[in-house]
């Protein structure tokens, strides 16, 4: 993993190391909900020691979320947070950021959440390159709603045919599920994503830094999390069978050679695919400002409506 | 030719001109009147339709010109300008006794007879062929008017120099043009010798500078006022406008404007940067506030302030994009799965879409719960001579703020329960103020519960805040009411409508009959102790509409328990003042 | 000990299980009575609460049973099963005089009399684990339920089949928990000797073997019943379930499942597959249904048929979603941008959930205007005991096809304006039947207009469908009338609200009071015919309604012109019988 | 261009050669509406001489759109048209061709409707392999509302600013579009789509050679033509200088050599990028029918519900 991220200009930087919180000291009073052995649990451990370790005030964070088990999450976190509806998170982190872009802003759902009825917006906040974090704790299933397949659930699945794990429900599906699951990290890199990345809830440390340097990256920040859904498919043996670490060789700078680690048939690689610096968000948005010139009176307005 | 149009019984003239949009220019000619009127110090009225084609189609575009300021487009018209058979066709009967009929003589034939009217033919395509340039002929047209009613040319000259100025090849077209508006003069005066046969109304007395704007332009002029800082739209008819008078504006004061890639995600950024503390806003039409609806439930819940504006069109569906309805306010009242709170404000007026812009915001802001702003195409596209915006009457009334010590210890309450209903809030990057809007139903902290008890509680706590909004409804009188507090007979109506309606009872006072009519602003919470005390003495009350099944009407029925009268128009086009007049009419033969 | 509850009058048993869902085994408890007292020949009604968390929190078990038909979950409780110290503090109150509290002694701690109610306390983790079987407390106290009311223990043992047998460890989970069972079963004998102190009702005469189903079952077999072969949907909490069963099924009958990406496209294909001539629907709750709203305007304008299932949750947003509530009414009724008619249709209990369904498709396909069918979540989860489907009783009135031969010559004419406003339809695939189906207002062949004639007119066409409608509600009777008609007290309802109201009659006919009972199965168009008869001799009518604002009870007030009285609760759960009784009581009392 | 697509088992085979139409028999009643010069007219053209070609007949037809000037093509099709809602037309054409496998479905419409409001639900369908042709009609620019930037805009697009043709509006970016565009045909090729394809309505012969082959493709054919909009954005010489064939050599079944011709640098390649042979939607949902048995009756069902 390259530490390149952290030294470019993002919009968070004034603000870090200005806390010394322990990661105990970021939760908040509300206990997580979550079913025990959730993978969803990593990920929040993690993400309490990036911001302490980041050194974030509270006040000065926010996490927006969407509905699902892992849309629960900005409660379980002393900070600022915004439980939105089922699929609209980007839009909120979105509007959350541009409207004060001093805040530390992070998106998190879970694939449904995401790649479902979130899948229109995505896009659009990769190539808007908006200066914000996204975490998607995938689970390749609906956790909330009680097991129905999600856009990452493999083919087939069904209460006959689990491939990567132990299926506990998939009743929308009991002769298997017909479609074809999608690529996450191709489609963040197709999008125009500007930093994508991969991470597994039972890789604390690893995940730990990838959140960081999420945090911390100028523009649009993506991140899938492998987080288990002990509850209704367990797929905790598969991933650790099948992740790797990307190869230590491989260039973060390269789209293409992303998106074949991407589609790799033997191995789920973790660890940073790809990162570019490009103009984000605040920066065009500051850019239009300055282009349009600051003279602005209410009077001059309304003289152009006049004879 | 200074005539009486409608039952306005001031002195005024309307100017219709209609043609094929694909010949172009048809347009350029009602506007370039519509200023040179403007320049001469008139009030203008303007009404257009915009053809249903991509490109091409029929296309009509009204000019009103008074001494008084105007309400309505004018029933009836003393000039037709017809550059096309179709137009003659279409309007020819809309034409007064008295009114003149100008047209191009190279495509209308004329086969009936003038009944009262006269008639002038122009060879406009042969005089602008004449000229090697063809689409000039409008050009002609402008120039023959100007000389039948005795206009300064020094008006119309720069009347072509604002609407073709500017751009590169400016110099170049403002030229052209000009010399086929003094071809067309030159023709009229060969005709008809020096003398003009009609005449403007003239203007003799000083006036400040008036303002010719449309609806969307004072709207967007609102929002700024309004102290507006953000908004995320979706391109959609007739509100596109909207967004892209802000664009222009909003950069220039640190403001924010961003282009979503639908209507769910525009609402979900307004939101969001209303979380973090901005005056925020979205607008859009009724295809768009559809998709909003789940989100606007959401603002209600979380208790976000957040403005959506709804230019409304005529529906259902798709429907006419280019077309008036009021057809929406049952979707901005009730549209949301169950009860969430939220208030409805309608603009009667272009004025109003500024001054009651601010109100807007201050309501959201106070009672954080949605506002939808309602407007309409008419009102939207139209443009309309009005007195330039009075800033000394825009208040501001802000979000009430969380402060940790008055708040005495423990951990903030966002949701704290209050007399009003309304919570203090905190903004992000508040040390101490951290909490998470929440969507499920929650305690005073924001953290989940799904109890009986607290459901229910926090069901009256977000419904009395409309309790409490009323206060301010009063307070700022947010409300018209005219006419004659005797009378048994009442309007009561919404949004733009109240242009005819205000025509129409002057020119029913002429006839010596009175009407009463109120036109709350807010819909939702309703004015309920001052439409109570309107109502006491009323016989028969109408409700005007532009929708199919007089959504207000039921609204008014469902709250006083007493019939009303609808009056519904569905066909896309605004109220004809004559309509309104009729009505009353009707119910004073009763 | 059969005792009688409620106001019900006739004997039956509550009895009320809870704990902590995290220990588990507190619903299978439950689902194992209700089952065993189906065996028996008893009517059960059950009813549960779904906890907050993901995982653990409390959960609530009740059943009822009876001898006859129930329509009411049952006020008070007979027999309270209380795992936990949470349980017995939350239910304690709600025990009647007589009652029974059998207690884990290892979890609760009484420090109350009993006034007059029975304790029985059993240490069932002790016991349990003295079986080496920790997770088997709940059969331990299934165990000693049937000792104490001298049930069969063959029963019981056919039960846990039921819920445990099947999977692969099933045959070892089974002889575990009949292990348990039996260990409970001796404790009691052992403490209380071999007499059962108290007693189920007993059936002795014989009935047909009846279903014990829930809502969503009943719903989905309707579906099916109902001729509909194509079903696009989105997981959502009380609603997943439909999509869930008739993926099962549907294959086997060549339909079609789709789990579409949100709602907005299962709507979208749902409305696609009828317009390929396939009845088709989808099934949501009210997020979904307010994300569906674009849409439903377009299969209205479109006059697409299709069908849109809500089962209604509490809101507004996403509020509290394992909780009841009818607050989406006015979203079914009147969420559209413009006037865009559909048919709203309620079920009122788990039968109607079924014959209701096959009347929903005839009315969308012979009117082409979308059907919302309204459920809600306790009806939809809720299990229980009904006969069998009478599939005679099942209708199918279809779609009026477009047939070239009868429509003379010239091309099809899709949007054919007629007496009823219904237009033939054609099918693609079917030849010269051709034409696109337009969101954009359009003439009779579908070509786009944008004239005040024709959108006036459509307006009219479209709407007229409706009071078509009307025809068919009546001949098919969709309404519920009941109680004493010379009463001048009446209640009018809507969706599940009728189960307490008809108990509530029951017992206030036991105090000489009269009710008169109207619930319309279709909300939108209101049979107002049998309304106004309804109406005409009442002093007083209560609208019982689980929303805030009382959504049909406006709509009742804008039509009728006259008061109701609004009967709110919005906590969440369904009415009390009480509440009903309460309310009839006091309107007697004016 | 290969035809290899063309042998491949499409549901719509049977339907081939039925019918004997010249292109001129297939124009409905309704007279396109396009401003004279309109790309969208190219693509009718080649769509009204692929129909002929094929020899589908009208009645077996459907095409569905969404909203935009290019949404208005159905009615000009004589065949069975939807004209839905903005951005779903892939929902409509979906539930046609399931109810109905044996018509031929084709979904069009413009790249705002695609790529902005429409983009939850392209990922979709391509996974899904649902058997219906998709053609975008792509001119940069919202027609229909009058000339603001849409995905697919060049970064910058203003009135000040049109790097790649004459811009007439772009109204709503004054000062320029902050966006930077999304890629279509790397968006298709990431989402699993199994027919590829980019047009240009200039090259009217290529474009109907794209639009049979992905009519008969089996499963998801997505087809991006460039269309331009000489009202509001008149890209007709850029494209003409940079648009290009892609080379004879190229692997259309070789998916990150299609991805490198999609980010070319220098040249917009036209032609095939990719084609794909896995089981289609209908394929899938044929094969749980099998699963399921075919054995039903209401009475058996009811039994389940008994004691
Ligand atoms: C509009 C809407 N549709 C559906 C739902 C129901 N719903 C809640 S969460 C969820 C999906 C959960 O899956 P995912 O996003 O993967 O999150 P997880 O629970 O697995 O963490 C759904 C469909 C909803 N709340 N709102
Ligand atoms: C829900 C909704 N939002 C917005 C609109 C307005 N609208 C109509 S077409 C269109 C975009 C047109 O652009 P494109 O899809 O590229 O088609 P084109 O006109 O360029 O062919 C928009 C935003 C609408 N009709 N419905
Ligand atoms: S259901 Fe699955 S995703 Fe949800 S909390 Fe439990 S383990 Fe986690
Ligand atoms: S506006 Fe543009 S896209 Fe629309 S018809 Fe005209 S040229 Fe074509
Ligand atoms: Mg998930
Ligand atoms: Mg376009």
């Amino acid at each position: 993993m390259t530490t390149a991220t952290m030294s470019t200009v993002s919009t968070i930087t004034p603000l870090l190391g200005r806390a010394k919180l322990k990661p105990n000291d970021l939760k908040s009073d509300i206990k997580p909900i979550w079913c025990p052995g959730c993978g969803d649990f990593g990920v929040l451990s993690a993400f309490y020691k990036a911001v302490s370790d980041l050194g974030i005030p509270p006040e000065m964070a926010v996490i927006a979320s969407g509905i699902g088990c892992s849309g629960r999450f900005p409660a379980f976190v002393e900070a600022y947070g915004f439980h939105g509806v089922h699929g609209r998170v980007l839009s909120l982190a979105t509007g959350i950021k541009m409207a004060n872009p001093e805040l530390l802003v992070c998106a998190v759902g879970g694939d449904g959440d995401a790649f479902s009825i979130g899948a229109g917006h995505f896009p659009h906040a990769a190539r808007r390159n908006v200066d914000i974090c996204y975490i998607v704790m995938d689970n390749e299933i609906y956790g909330l709603t009680k097991g129905q397949v999600s856009p990452t659930s493999p083919q087939g699945l069904g209460p006959k045919f689990a491939p990567y794990g132990e299926i506990k429900a998939a009743k929308s599906t009991p002769y298997g599920n017909t479609d074809a699951p999608i690529n996450p990290i191709a489609m963040a890199l197709a999008y125009g994503a500007t930093y994508v990345a991969r991470g597994f809830s039972s890789k604390p440390k690893e995940v730990t830094e990838l959140i960081k340097h999420g945090l911390t990256h100028k523009g649009f920040a993506f991140i899938q999390i492998y987080s288990p859904c002990v509850t209704f498919y367990d797929t905790y043996d598969h991933y650790k069978e099948v992740t790797k670490p990307l190869p230590a060789d491989h260039d973060t700078h390269d789209k293409m050679a992303a998106m074949r680690y991407a589609y790799d048939s033997e191995h789920l690689y973790l660890g940073e695919y790809y990162i570019e610096d490009r103009p984000s968000m605040a920066e065009n948005l500051k850019g239009l400002r300055a282009k349009s010139g600051s003279e602005f009176s209410m009077d001059a307005l309304m003289e152009r409506f006049k004879g | 030719m200074a005539t009486s149009n409608g039952q306005n019984g001031s002195h005024d003239l309307v100017l219709r001109v209609g043609g094929d949009s694909a010949a172009g220019g048809i347009v350029a000619t009602g506007e370039i009147f519509a200023y040179m009127a403007s320049l001469a110090g008139l009030e203008v009225y303007t009404t257009r339709t915009i053809p249903a084609e991509i490109k091409g189609g029929h296309v009509m575009y009204q000019m009103r010109a008074a001494l008084e300021p105007l309400t309505a487009q004018g029933d009836e018209v003393d000039v037709l300008l017809a550059y096309d058979e179709e137009t003659y066709e279409r309007y020819s009967t809309l034409l007064k006794p008295g009114g003149v009929l100008v047209y191009n003589s190279n495509d209308v034939k004329l086969n009936v007879k003038s009944e009262g009217r006269r008639h002038v033919g122009i060879p406009m395509h042969d005089i602008a062929k004449s000229l090697s340039f063809a689409r000039g002929y409008n050009m002609v047209a402008v120039g023959a008017l100007v000389k039948l009613f005795g206009m300064d040319m020094d008006l119309a000259r720069r009347g072509i120099e604002r609407r073709f100025g500017g751009s590169k090849r400016a110099a170049e077209t403002v030229t052209v043009n000009i010399a086929a508006l003094e071809r067309g003069y030159q023709y009229i005066e060969e005709q008809l010798g020096k003398d003009s046969p009609f005449q403007l109304p003239q203007r003799t007395d000083e006036r400040e500078g008036r303002m010719v704007i449309s609806g969307n332009q004072a709207l967007s002029m609102g929002i700024i006022a309004a102290d507006c800082k953000f908004m995320a739209g979706y391109p959609i008819t007739p509100a596109s406008e909207i967004m892209e008078f802000l664009a222009g504006e909003f950069p220039k004061i640190g403001g924010t404007v961003i282009q979503a890639e639908d209507e769910i995600a525009a609402c979900g950024m307004a939101l969001g940067a209303s979380f973090s503390g901005v005056r925020s806003m979205t607008a859009t039409s009724g295809p768009g506030l559809a998709l909003m609806i789940e989100m606007l439930g959401h603002a209600s819940m979380t208790e976000t302030p957040l403005v959506i504006v709804d230019v409304q069109r005529a529906g259902p569906s798709t429907g006419m994009p280019t077309k008036v309805s009021q057809g929406d306010l049952r979707l901005a009242c009730y549209g949301g799965n169950d009860d969430g709170p939220r208030i409805v404000v309608a603009a009667t007026t272009v004025e109003d879409c500024f001054y009651l812009m601010p109100h807007a915001f201050n309501l959201t802001e106070k009672y954080q719960t949605p506002v939808i702003f309602m407007s309409d195409q008419d009102m939207a596209v139209r443009v309309q001579t009005i007195a330039p915006f009075d800033l000394s009457r825009v208040v501001y009334e802000g979000r009430e703020r969380y402060e940790p010590s008055a708040n005495g210890h423990g951990p903030y309450q966002r949701y704290l329960d209050t007399p009003s209903g309304v919570s203090p809030m905190s903004v992000p990057g508040q040390p101490g103020g951290q909490y998470t809007a929440e969507g499920l139903e929650h305690y005073a902290s924001g953290a989940p519960v799904f109890s009986v008890e607290m459901h229910t509680n926090n069901m009256r706590k977000r419904a009395r805040k409309l309790d409490a909004a009323l206060e301010y409804i009063e307070r700022h009188q947010l409300w018209e009411e005219f006419g004659d507090a005797q009378s048994e007979i009442g309007i009561i109506g919404w949004g733009s409508t109240i242009g005819p309606v205000r025509e129409a009872i002057q020119s029913l006072a002429d006839d010596g009959m009175t009407v009463h009519v109120f036109y709350p602003k807010v819909l939702m919470p309703l004015p309920e102790k001052q439409l109570t005390a309107f109502l006491k003495n009323k016989k028969t009350v109408i409700v005007p509409e532009m929708n199919f099944s007089g959504q207000l009407a039921e609204m008014l029925q469902a709250k006083f328990l007493r019939p009303f009268t609808k009056l519904n128009r569905y066909g896309g086009v605004p109220f004809a003042t004559r309509e309104i007049v009729d009505a009353v009419r009707a119910a004073h033969q009763l």
